[in-house]
């Protein structure tokens, strides 16, 4: 009965808005609680925006996460350094290569271990492929929050599928990939790898040309995202935002460029930045993005040293295999990293903590999708519910990667 | 290449301004007193030299005997990045001062430090759980949450098929 | 007995046997009309459930095809039967009401819906002798009956007592309203210039002048068709379902076979708008004298199913516009072109009047001027609005190698 | 209206009507007096087709249906103290005498009223007819009609428009 009682006063309110949504104060109305989620198709997995309404205004946002809660910074002090290389692949499942090297490298940074060259431009010509496929998604599904049924996303999953293809005959999985290696990668790529690649990175340019084509002069897309959710550059470095979000907003900030890792230092790219800072900008500075991964592959590719890719671990206590592989164990000095690289979706950072035993003593996931969510409240405050869908879906969460 | 400003270099500028706020300084990090905090995090992204205006991470540690929170700082107009750390010695009722003040980007990062670690941040505006559900008991990140009987801790000792190495102090508690 | 009075195989005139067949039998009074009307009405439900299971498939492959999959393969030979199976699914779903529903009117609206969308073909002329009751005001009729969608969508969303049905209701009828009068005010530019509502009239009008509306009214034919995207809830005017933000809209507390209602009407719906833009504006069952040597249907069909087809491409194409842009495009945008075209109408056919001019030199001249007309109001009422100006065209991101500098040049922060 | 088919026609919309205007004021749920009243104006426009006055039914279904009852729909969501259940009020005896004594006057008057009936056949086109009508017999009432809405949609923008809009807004 209350239920009923509710929806009626909800009815009420909600259509003097819907008829003259933009006449301000003229008539009070209640509040109206809308949950987005967690079940909902515009979350991106199993994630909850609580708006309260004002019609279609939106007069507060609340973020409900945690359903996806997987605890695995307390699991990750169960167990070994290499053992804990899945768990990366498992926050951001859309980007695991990246969340691999985030992770390896501040491990690595805490063993000081320096990695041979050509494990190095793998890892590089994996974390851009995997850039690629993951901004390819973002926009996809950011044309879909706009309203496009599905065809986007659908054309877009057409290049992630090669680029997944790849990954499979590099090491055998094509979601949760478990490719990097404390000191290096698991495997060298074999030999038929490279002509794909350089077939596919071919192919690619038209594809981006298409998008650029189909989506930048949208007149739809453009009237549904500029000027919308729109964080100043202030804004976006006081909220602690990253990656294609701060870019968006005008900060050219990119962690490749700014603290170059893998063989980032020597390739050549530019950072993508918007001047807007609105959601149109974001989404653009993502396509940009697309192509100079494209860039910095071709290069990477050329420029692909021979060599090992594996630097043994010193300490390692438990090396099963010989020598080719990843220890299973080892006992980092006592200390704290703090590694981080530019993931698709932001900064992606480890810190951390070793006792000199044989899992971390502390393993903390600073993890872009989570942070970036910081402003939602911020840019979604006077939208409207449309708007709050774009404003969420332009921020590119993963939702394993939020909730850890 | 971004400078890394270890910590025994940014605990000597901080306590040339602020004298007798730096508790200690490791080369990873510098910690200081939780009642200077505010200010010297303020003054550290406000000042010219400094201009830590990005808080990259914050996060909270359960170092068994006390809870610490690191702030990862960074400076894109120098291009570098130090590590604070503030000490709270209260094991039960862990406090520091908020920093959402100084960087409204801490606001979540302190809720899931609250939520998993229950270490209470003093001035945040809306200190909820974040990640588990309002009344779940305890705080799952603690060290001695669900403590196993006999009161051995979570954490791997020994992996299988290493060689007997010394124990660390952890684990037998 | 009829199979010999040689009429039967005249399948022009899909009525045709059935008339002589009623003929022969000699019923009293009205009865015959009577037994006609409810033929033609099952024949008319029969077409139309068989031509929306086919474009559940058609529309599904199709774009499956703008999207690089396959679509449905499965059931049957390349899927034919995969919207049989989902009707029967549907059929066999355990009819679910949710307790806090207002139960009489849940299950009022998609009957409500339903219903008009069926009786519209009503008015349809299909073929020369093809249409059911030829009212004489069977434009007004469409319109009359279209706008019954609009409380029976309210009742949906509203006894639903969910609140994404609640909201995607609401959406609904401020655009159905909104829309209304863009629609009626497409039509009227046609019917003046035809100067009879009469279904039938329209197409022989044209069928005598040799030219569909379409080339006379080129700008009504346009708002015709945005308007009725509005009305069968298609891309880009999809709001009031937008599956992005409100799950399904005003059905999402239905299930089973009250939502094949739903689905089924929005089909209906379609077909009916398809109906009416190729009766007003290309020329029902005529083409240039085509419909001499093929059945008139069959061109009819061919015209309606090709008009759908175009709200399919739309759907696999567009995305989405938020409500105030849609409401704006149907206040400030099509209704003052429609209005000024129902001027223009007017005084074109007065100076016809008034001139006497023979029609193969005035109907060029009346093409022309709207042509014209249409193309001048679009674009400068569209750059009078600020479209198709700076603000509208896309920008590419700014490359840049200076680390941590700032780019943004947007407004200040008003905190 | 002599032949079987109208009759039934007849009877039938009538009591589809009258039935559903009983409902109407019976009904405790306000949006369930909206549907019923729905059900009565659908009625009604079925009556005018048994008129043959089918320009009238069209726009019946048209206005009353597709324009007033959604109009209401909105008034009742709009108003906050009108719940889905209809609390009783202490009009309901005054209502009812008066709704009794309108009825009894009208029955009165249809039963007292000598009824002319005319030769003349049905119209055959309605529509015709009224649009000639409306604008050269009656042009002058047409106009002010339309100009009396036209002064009740500015005034009704006059009413909700916000307290210091600025102008061009």
């Amino acid at each position: 009965m209350t239920l009923r009682r509710d929806s009626g006063q909800a009815l009420r309110q909600d259509s003097g808005q819907a008829l003259r949504r933009d006449s301000g104060q003229a008539i009070k109305s209640e509040p109206f609680v809308v949950n987005i989620g967690p079940q909902h198709p515009s979350t991106h997995g199993v994630f909850r925006l609580k708006l309260t309404l004002d019609g279609e205004r939106i007069l507060d946002a609340d973020m409900v996460m945690g359903y996806l809660h997987r605890s695995m910074e307390k699991l990750a002090e169960e167990r070994t350094y290499t053992q804990n290389i899945p768990f990366t692949d498992r926050t951001d499942y859309l980007a695991a290569m990246t969340g691999n090297l985030a992770y390896v490298m501040a491990v690595e940074k805490l063993m000081e271990i320096e990695v041979p060259e050509r494990a190095k431009f793998l890892r590089t010509i994996m974390s851009e492929l995997q850039r690629i496929a993951s901004h390819a998604m973002a926009i996809g599904i950011f044309a879909n929050d706009c309203g496009a049924w599905q065809t986007p996303v659908m054309h877009m999953f057409r290049d992630r599928e090669k680029i997944l293809d790849l990954f499979e005959m590099a090491c055998g999985a094509r979601l949760t990939l478990n490719y990097m290696r404390i000191g290096g990668v698991s495997r060298d790529i074999p030999p038929e790898w490279m002509p794909q690649a350089r077939k596919l990175l071919k192919e690619l340019p038209k594809r981006f040309a298409e998008y650029e084509d189909l989506l930048l002069s949208n007149e739809i897309i453009i009237a549904r995202s500029r000027g919308v959710g729109v964080l100043t550059a202030d804004e976006a470095i006081a909220h602690s935002v990253s990656g294609p979000m701060l870019r968006g907003s005008g900060v050219a900030w990119d962690i490749r460029k700014a603290d170059p890792y893998a063989a980032y230092d020597q390739l050549d790219f530019d950072i993508a930045v918007g001047t807007n800072g609105d959601v149109y900008d974001r989404f653009v500075v993502r396509l940009a993005e697309l192509r100079q991964s494209l860039h910095i592959l071709e290069q990477a590719l050329d420029m692909m040293p021979s060599g090992p890719v594996h630097e043994r671990v010193g300490t390692a206590t438990v090396q099963p295999w010989g020598q080719a592989v990843a220890p299973l164990a080892f006992r980092p000095p006592v200390g704290e990293a703090y590694g981080r690289i530019e993931s698709p979706r932001g900064e992606l950072g480890y810190y951390i903590v070793s006792d000199g035993g044989p899992s971390p003593f502390r393993f903390h996931i600073r993890s872009p999708s989570f942070i970036n969510l910081t402003p939602l409240k911020l840019l979604s405050v006077g939208a409207t519910v449309a708007d709050a869908i774009v404003i969420l879906g332009s921020v590119d969460i993963v939702v394993g990667e939020v909730d850890r | 290449m971004t400078t890394f400003v270890t910590g025994f270099e940014i605990a000597g500028q901080i306590d040339a301004k602020f004298p007798g706020a730096v508790q200690d300084a490791q080369p990873e990090f510098a910690a200081v007193k939780p009642e200077k905090l505010i200010e010297v995090l303020t003054w550290m992204r406000d000042d010219d030299g400094h201009r830590y205006r990005f808080l990259s991470s914050l996060t909270g540690v359960d170092r068994i005997d006390w809870f610490e929170v690191a702030y990862h700082l960074e400076s894109f107009q120098h291009n570098r990045k130090t590590t604070i750390k503030v000490i709270s010695e209260d094991r039960e009722n862990p406090k520091v001062p908020s920093a959402v003040p100084v960087w409204p980007g801490a606001q979540l990062q302190e809720r899931e430090a609250y939520d998993l670690l229950g270490i209470v941040f003093e001035g945040n505006p809306d200190l909820r759980r974040i990640f588990l559900w309002e009344g779940f008991a305890g705080f799952p990140l603690r060290k001695d949450y669900l403590n196993m009987p006999g009161g051995q801790m979570a954490g791997l000792e020994r992996f299988p098929g290493e060689p007997g190495v010394e124990l660390s102090g952890r684990g037998t508690e | 007995m009829f199979l010999l009075k040689g009429e039967w195989y005249d399948f022009r005139d899909l009525t045709n046997p059935i008339r002589s067949l009623l003929d022969d039998l000699g019923l009293p009074g009205d009865a015959d009309y009577v037994i006609w009307s409810l033929l033609g009405g099952a024949g008319i439900l029969l077409w139309l459930i068989l031509s929306v299971l086919a474009f559940i498939w058609i529309e599904r492959r199709v774009v499956a095809l703008m999207q690089n999959r396959k679509g449905p393969n499965r059931v049957g030979p390349a899927g034919l039967l995969q919207p049989v199976a989902d009707a029967l699914k549907l059929l066999l779903k355990e009819a679910i009401t949710p307790r806090a529903t207002d139960k009489y009117v849940f299950w009022l609206g998609p009957v409500l819906i339903f219903i008009p969308t069926v009786v519209v073909f009503a008015v349809i002329p299909f073929g020369e002798r093809m249409a059911l009751a030829d009212l004489n005001v069977g434009v007004l009729f469409l319109i009359a009956i279209a706008g019954i969608n609009t409380p029976a969508v309210f009742m949906a969303g509203w006894a639903s007592n969910n609140k994404y049905a609640l909201l995607g209701a609401m959406r609904v009828i401020a655009m159905l309203i909104s829309y209304e009068v863009v629609q009626v005010l497409a039509l009227l530019g046609p019917v003046i210039l035809v100067g009879s509502m009469r279904m039938q009239d329209v197409v022989g009008w044209q069928d005598e002048f040799n030219t569909p509306l379409l080339l006379l009214q080129p700008l009504c034919f346009a708002a015709y068709l945005i308007a009725g995207a509005v009305e069968i809830n298609r891309s880009p005017m999809d709001i009031s379902e937008a599956e992005s933000e409100l799950a399904a809209g005003y059905h999402t507390e239905y299930g089973g076979i009250k939502f094949g209602f739903f689905y089924q009407a929005e089909y209906l719906a379609g077909f009916a708008v398809a109906a009416t833009a190729v009766t007003v504006f290309l020329g029902g069952w005529t083409l240039w004298g085509l419909e001499d040597y093929i059945p008139g249907w069959i061109i009819f069909l061919s015209k309606l199913y090709i008009t759908f087809f175009v709200y399919i491409w739309s759907r696999g194409t567009l995305p989405r516009l938020r409500i105030d842009q849609l409401m704006a495009f149907a206040w400030k945008f099509m209704l003052p072109l429609m209005v000024l075209n129902v001027l223009a109408v007017g005084a074109e056919i007065m100076v016809w009047h008034e001139t006497e001019a023979s029609r193969n030199v005035a109907l060029p001249a009346i093409g022309a001027v709207n042509a014209a007309l249409a193309l001048v109001l679009v674009v400068g009422w569209g750059r009078f609005l600020g479209h198709g100006t700076g603000s509208q065209k896309g920008h590419r991101a700014t490359l840049t190698r200076e680390v941590g500098k700032i780019y943004y040049t947007g407004a200040e922060a008003s905190s | 209206m002599e032949d079987t088919g109208s009759v039934i026609a007849f009877w039938l919309f009538a009591a589809m009507t009258v039935g559903a205007a009983v409902g109407v004021a019976a009904s405790r749920n306000l949006i369930h007096a909206v549907g019923m009243l729905i059900i009565s104006f659908a009625g009604l426009a079925g009556l005018y087709v048994t008129l043959s006055a089918d320009f009238i039914a069209v726009a019946q279904v048209l206005i009353y249906i597709g324009a007033i009852a959604v109009l209401i729909l909105f008034a009742i969501v709009l108003t906050p103290e009108a719940g889905r259940h209809n609390q009783e009020g202490f009009m309901r005896f005054p209502a009812v005498a008066l709704a009794g004594i309108t009825a009894a006057a009208m029955i009165y008057a249809a039963l007292d009223t000598e009824w002319v009936l005319s030769d003349r056949p049905g119209f055959e086109g309605t529509a015709t007819v009224i649009g000639d009508a409306l604008l050269d017999k009656y042009a002058l009432p047409f106009e002010i009609a339309s100009v009396l809405l036209l002064v009740a949609v500015l005034g009704a923008i006059v009413l909700v428009r916000p307290e210091g809009a600025e102008e061009g807004e």
